[in-house]
């Protein structure tokens, strides 16, 4: 994984103007939420930590001197009862935003957000307008529980949604979306690119992304690459080398969200191509690339002029050493070679 | 367990203290009311039992007989624009809270116009306009979600109260500790009763726990906590209307301890055979709707010619009621992909297999979709 | 789904001889603990109710008169201790069969399986070998809490393992291996097939199912059913009517378990048939369908010619009301459509 | 809060009642190993903390300056075939209970040869045959685990005792409440020090929960529960002696409330900026190093050089494991795919776009793999 500052492609990769202003990933999630707590006073956050201390990744610094108690809570250690009390005042009209301080520890609010927020509108028709989010991802040398993709633990339940942004524009878009959105969200963030992903985002406008929308990353012909997160760039980087190597020219797809999928876009994309790689950070077995897969198939499956392959990490937890962990995830290398493999096929 | 024996309330109920109620803050057609509230309980249960067998309620029922008392005491002293979030055997409470037998009925029978629309099963229903949050199945989350309901009643000012119910085997969840841990850390409007009623399932609360006293758990919390017979409509009244006050004034959480029985099998499959006879037949002579009665007419507030009357009302209201509900119908099948998102257009679509309209669908239709060079054959 | 007494095919379904006793899939798990109990003393049950009272389904019934209160425990209602407490136990030595009264409620103990179960071997190199066992599936008008199909919660999870048998011989087979597995398995009891399921087994003879070997339910060549619990029953209704109403030969594939999957026997029969319909009672999306269809893809592209279809539960959750319960649910002619769309592309 | 300010340590240390300690039952030979671990301990973070600041220490370190007493003191209590599970800053009882510093400075830098094949960070590690259970992140669960220890030790019949730790945070999780639950009824041979450091993370414990005093969560389990000065690492033998003894004695579970202070912040990252100097002032003053240093020199059992003996003891044995551990490669790439089951035929295979023994695969080889009509071209 690239080691220097991320510059996404696309519109925020230079200033266009003075009313630009460069944005790491995580100031874009923490202006976001201040933005809207300005103007939407239903808008409060809850977890361990936020308020005082002002966050784990000082995400919501200063949050507790600008709003106050009421609206930025220090829970106890209790991620059941955060996502409860989250839910309950989602049922109230509130829009609470929930932090995992690691969304390794979404775990112990699996019951909760399964059973109670992610049910509650189809069992009583009574919504849970929520958002939970916490860091996400590996890379950083942290081990198996401060590492963990969690999005297919909560793929097969109806109900919930769930985003994953790669760039500071749609950690800002998606976010303002999901606190909007009228069911609970599952907001992953790539802890990898908190600091270091940077844009130029605008300062004055409301970056709103829809839930439910891939972004085309990089445009290509020859092969479609869907994949979100960090491996956004990881599969940019692969299809960079790819063009300067050998001329071919990869569409790298960047899901965004999860749920909604926008499988359109995916099956768009493999139409012209004609070829599918699904790259994700999460182990293979019962990844998130299953139901792209399934999606594929089921729609364009005529179109498809070689198998849909995966790169994925390994069938084991998120290992500790970096030895390990580089082994563990896909690497450019991987990506390549995968391609490769398609292009030829 | 309570303190004394049932001649007890041959003499007006007793304070907590021990002395001797003062005549009650209750007036008598708040007595009358209250003993209303016990009758349609038991009765509305007893249809259930009915319908059951007759195989129009759908799934299982739980009974309350001999805990009516604690459930609708402690909601007789909840205010217009509280909340109530009930526990399975809390009928009674949700009848003082202003649902109807009818609105049962339709719920346990799955029907279309149920509070649910069939979607889910006994008191599984929020109405957020009447102050209502039902359960899940998962023991210990409700009081989570209450807390949720009661942070942005503090947010907003408003004087709502929330009370809540979990049995004792509930509470050895995670999620009730974490609930009851969060509440008192954020001192929350909360009053929680926690039904003692000694089984859990087909276990013993003592074999649940190594407390003697019940009450031992809630001050673990740092907030009051009180014991109280939960076979004592008046006693249940008194400690909950105190409870209330306190977190209407916005001084916090309180655990009311109601201890109790619950007279049979935790649901209808259960036949109770690890209860000993000689057990049952002293809990039932404390049954509460029987001792509020001979309450009730000892000290004057009523006559068994009057009980009389409100019984035979409540049969002739469930009557009616039964009979509604035996013509309504379930729901249509495809109301199955509806209302699982905020936004209509994010639902299930029809299963490919099959047509809007019903039934399913004719292959050489679908075949035309999806295919790149047109029909293969 | 059938409302009759189900007799699964094969050498179970008429009596043999003396030597074999009609035992449902209930009793065979009652049975084979029973056994295994006996033969080793390290075995223990641990769960809610399931010593004095004897199991929710009685399924533990009389076990604590034979085997005493050391090796059938009650416990209080705490799944995440209850999962706890068996791979403490395991680490010990011994084999905890932990219950889950209704799989259901194996969500509160999602953290305990997922983070401390599943990760044991890889993190210290010491192992689990332990059991959770429960009652899941849908059909029994139970509502949205105690209907559910878990497996995709934890397929992504590696260092679990997960069996669901359809039949009593497998029940039996399965819930031995899986006692005497030296991993964590997830041992899913469809509660519809509980008292349904009747068939002849032999009384003497120790009956083991190996982990990871799909099983033939109905050989045929011209498509094949990948399936799992009780869709096992409702897939092989449909092949008999296809094969009665228009002499088309349907494979259906009863997977038994679902990790380690029996990768090369699905990919053995879609490369004899070309045809693949997967079928499972959870939610469509994100469900297990999808880590099949990318196995399939991976492995046997060049032999499809019909894009891998999936006839699944909708994505929801489980209604409650008979009408929506049967809506919500694949049904034979669900089966049967999707079966003759695939066998006249 | 501990009783007395730091003077009373120049007598000798008080029993918890406030009486004058019997010259404690502990031989001099004990008090200097206790004191050694003390050092062992403090000096093995500061080693930890040099390492991280070169880059040799991977990801994170937790540091228990100022808490080091409560680990050493009561994992000082333990036999012989007990079980100790720690929690993230009881270092000091890893080394009473036979881990080396070399061991853990493996461990620490991720290397191939730590106890953990560098798959997990930090005191993640369990080894069975030297009775040790590591905590996994996920707060709360390993005391659930460790009730399996000892519900197997009390199957079979041995005498093992098992002790863990928890922060007063952790004891928010449902988690811990389930695990003290389930210990308590199920009667476990178990010690829980609970350890009452002011902070969780950035919150203080005060926000946590509204108890006034952390020995009342323990009473709602029914189980004994002391409160001990957690500086004082002789009180803390003593409280923890007790209740191994009660253990042992197969009576069932101790709470053990250990007062203390963690003076640094939660991880090397936090700078404690919300933390009044004062309050760290008034803690130093009682620095459970210094204090049982001391008392040492003051009740004669040791000398101001005896003690330098030790500490440069010590230093030179950790010169001689920072040396070799910085020699110690970190494990080979592949090993990421062993030990995911108990068959290694199940583990993971390399991924199809590389080659065993490193390096990428050559893509016109993988090619003829899979093919139902050979290559295409
Ligand atoms: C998390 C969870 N585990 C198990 C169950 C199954 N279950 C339903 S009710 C019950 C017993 C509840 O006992 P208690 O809380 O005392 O309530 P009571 O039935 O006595 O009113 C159990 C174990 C459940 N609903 N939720
Ligand atoms: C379930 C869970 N939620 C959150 C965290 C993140 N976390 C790690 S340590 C910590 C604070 C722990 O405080 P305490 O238990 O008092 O222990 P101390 O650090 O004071 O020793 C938190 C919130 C976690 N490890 N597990
Ligand atoms: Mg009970
Ligand atoms: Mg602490």
């Amino acid at each position: 994984m690239t080691e220097s500052p991320i510059r996404p492609a696309g519109p925020g990769s230079s200033p266009p103007g003075s009313c630009f202003r460069e944005t790491t990933y995580l100031e874009a999630i923490r202006e976001t939420m201040w933005e809207e707590m300005k103007t939407d006073n239903t808008v409060f956050i809850l977890g361990e930590d936020v308020a005082v201390y002002g966050g784990a990744f000082k995400v919501t610094d200063g949050f507790l001197e600008e709003f106050g108690p009421d609206r930025v809570i220090d829970t106890p250690i209790s991620e059941a009862a955060i996502v409860g009390a989250a839910i309950g005042a989602a049922h109230m009209g509130l829009k609470p935003i929930a932090e995992m301080q690691f969304i390794d520890f979404i775990a112990p609010a699996f019951d909760m957000i399964v059973n109670f927020a992610a049910k509650s509108r189809y069992r009583t028709g009574i919504g849970a307008s929520l958002v939970i989010r916490g860091p996400f991802g590996a890379g950083t040398r942290a081990g198996p529980f401060h590492s963990q993709s969690v999005e297919s633990y909560f793929a097969n339940v109806a109900g919930l949604k769930m985003v994953a942004p790669a760039t500071a524009h749609d950690a800002k878009g998606l976010l303002r979306a999901a606190i909007r959105d009228p069911d609970p969200v599952l907001y992953f963030e790539h802890k990898f690119l908190y600091r270091r992903v940077k844009e130029y985002l605008p300062v004055d406008e409301e970056l709103l992304v829809p839930l439910g929308r891939a972004r085309t990353y990089r445009p290509g012909s020859d092969l479609t690459i869907v994949t979100y997160g960090a491996m956004v760039y990881t599969s940019a980087e692969a299809a960079e080398r790819i063009a300067a190597e050998e001329g071919a020219d990869i569409e790298v797809l960047d899901l965004r969200s999860l749920r909604p999928l926008d499988t359109s876009a995916i099956v768009e994309s493999v139409k012209r191509t004609g070829r599918l790689l699904v790259v994700h950070e999460a182990p293979r077995f019962g990844g998130f690339a299953g139901e792209i897969t399934s999606q594929v198939c089921e729609e364009a499956f005529e179109w498809l002029d070689a198998p849909v392959r995966r790169v994925t990490a390994l069938d084991t937890p998120v290992p500790y050493a970096p030895t390990l962990e580089d082994y563990y995830l896909p690497q450019v290398e991987d990506i390549v070679t995968a391609a490769r493999w398609l292009l030829a096929y | 367990m309570p303190g004394d024996g049932p001649a007890a309330y041959l003499l007006p109920a007793r304070d907590s203290a021990g002395g001797v109620r003062p005549l009650t803050s209750l007036s008598g057609d708040d007595l009358r009311a209250l003993c209303r509230y016990l009758y349609l309980t038991r009765s509305v249960e007893e249809r259930l039992e009915t319908l059951l067998r007759q195989g129009r309620v759908v799934g299982g029922m739980y009974r309350s007989l001999g805990q009516e008392a604690t459930a609708v005491g402690s909601a007789y002293a909840l205010e217009p624009g509280d909340w109530l979030a009930p526990a399975i055997r809390d009928l009674g409470a949700l009848f003082v809270r202003g649902i109807t037998p009818r609105e049962i009925l339709l719920q346990y029978t799955a029907c279309d116009s149920s509070l649910t629309g069939g979607k889910d099963t006994t008191n599984h229903f929020t109405v957020p306009s009447r102050g209502l949050l039902g359960p899940i199945s998962p023991l210990g989350t409700q009081l989570c979600v209450l807390n949720g309901v009661a942070l942005a009643l503090k947010m907003r000012g408003e004087a709502g109260v929330c009370m809540t119910y979990q049995g004792e085997g509930a509470s050895r969840t995670g999620a009730s500790h974490e609930g009851l841990a969060m509440a008192a850390a954020l001192e929350l409007p909360i009053v929680v009763v926690l039904e003692h009623n000694r089984w859990a399932f087909g276990t013993r609360s003592s074999r649940q726990a190594a407390v003697e006293d019940w009450v031992d758990i809630a001050e673990a919390y740092g907030v009051p906590a009180v014991s109280v017979d939960g076979n004592d409509v008046l006693a249940v009244y008194d400690a909950a209307r105190d409870a209330v006050d306190r977190a209407r004034s916005r001084r916090g959480m309180t655990v009311i301890v109601a201890e109790t029985y619950r007279m049979l099998g935790h649901a209808q499959h259960d036949r109770q055979s690890h209860v000993p006879e000689e057990e049952l037949e002293a809990w039932r002579d404390r049954d509460p709707i029987r001792q509020f009665e001979r309450y009730l007419v000892v000290s004057g507030f009523d006559s068994e010619p009057g009980l009389e009357a409100i019984r035979s009302a409540v049969a002739k209201e469930l009557d009616a009621a039964v009979e509604d509900v035996r013509s309504r119908p379930y729901p249509a099948p495809a109301d199955a992909l509806t209302r699982v998102y905020g936004q209509p257009e994010l639902d299930p679509a029809v299963p490919w297999t099959r047509r809007a309209g019903g039934g399913y669908v004719d292959v050489a239709q679908v075949h035309q979709a999806g295919r790149r060079f047109g029909a293969r054959t």
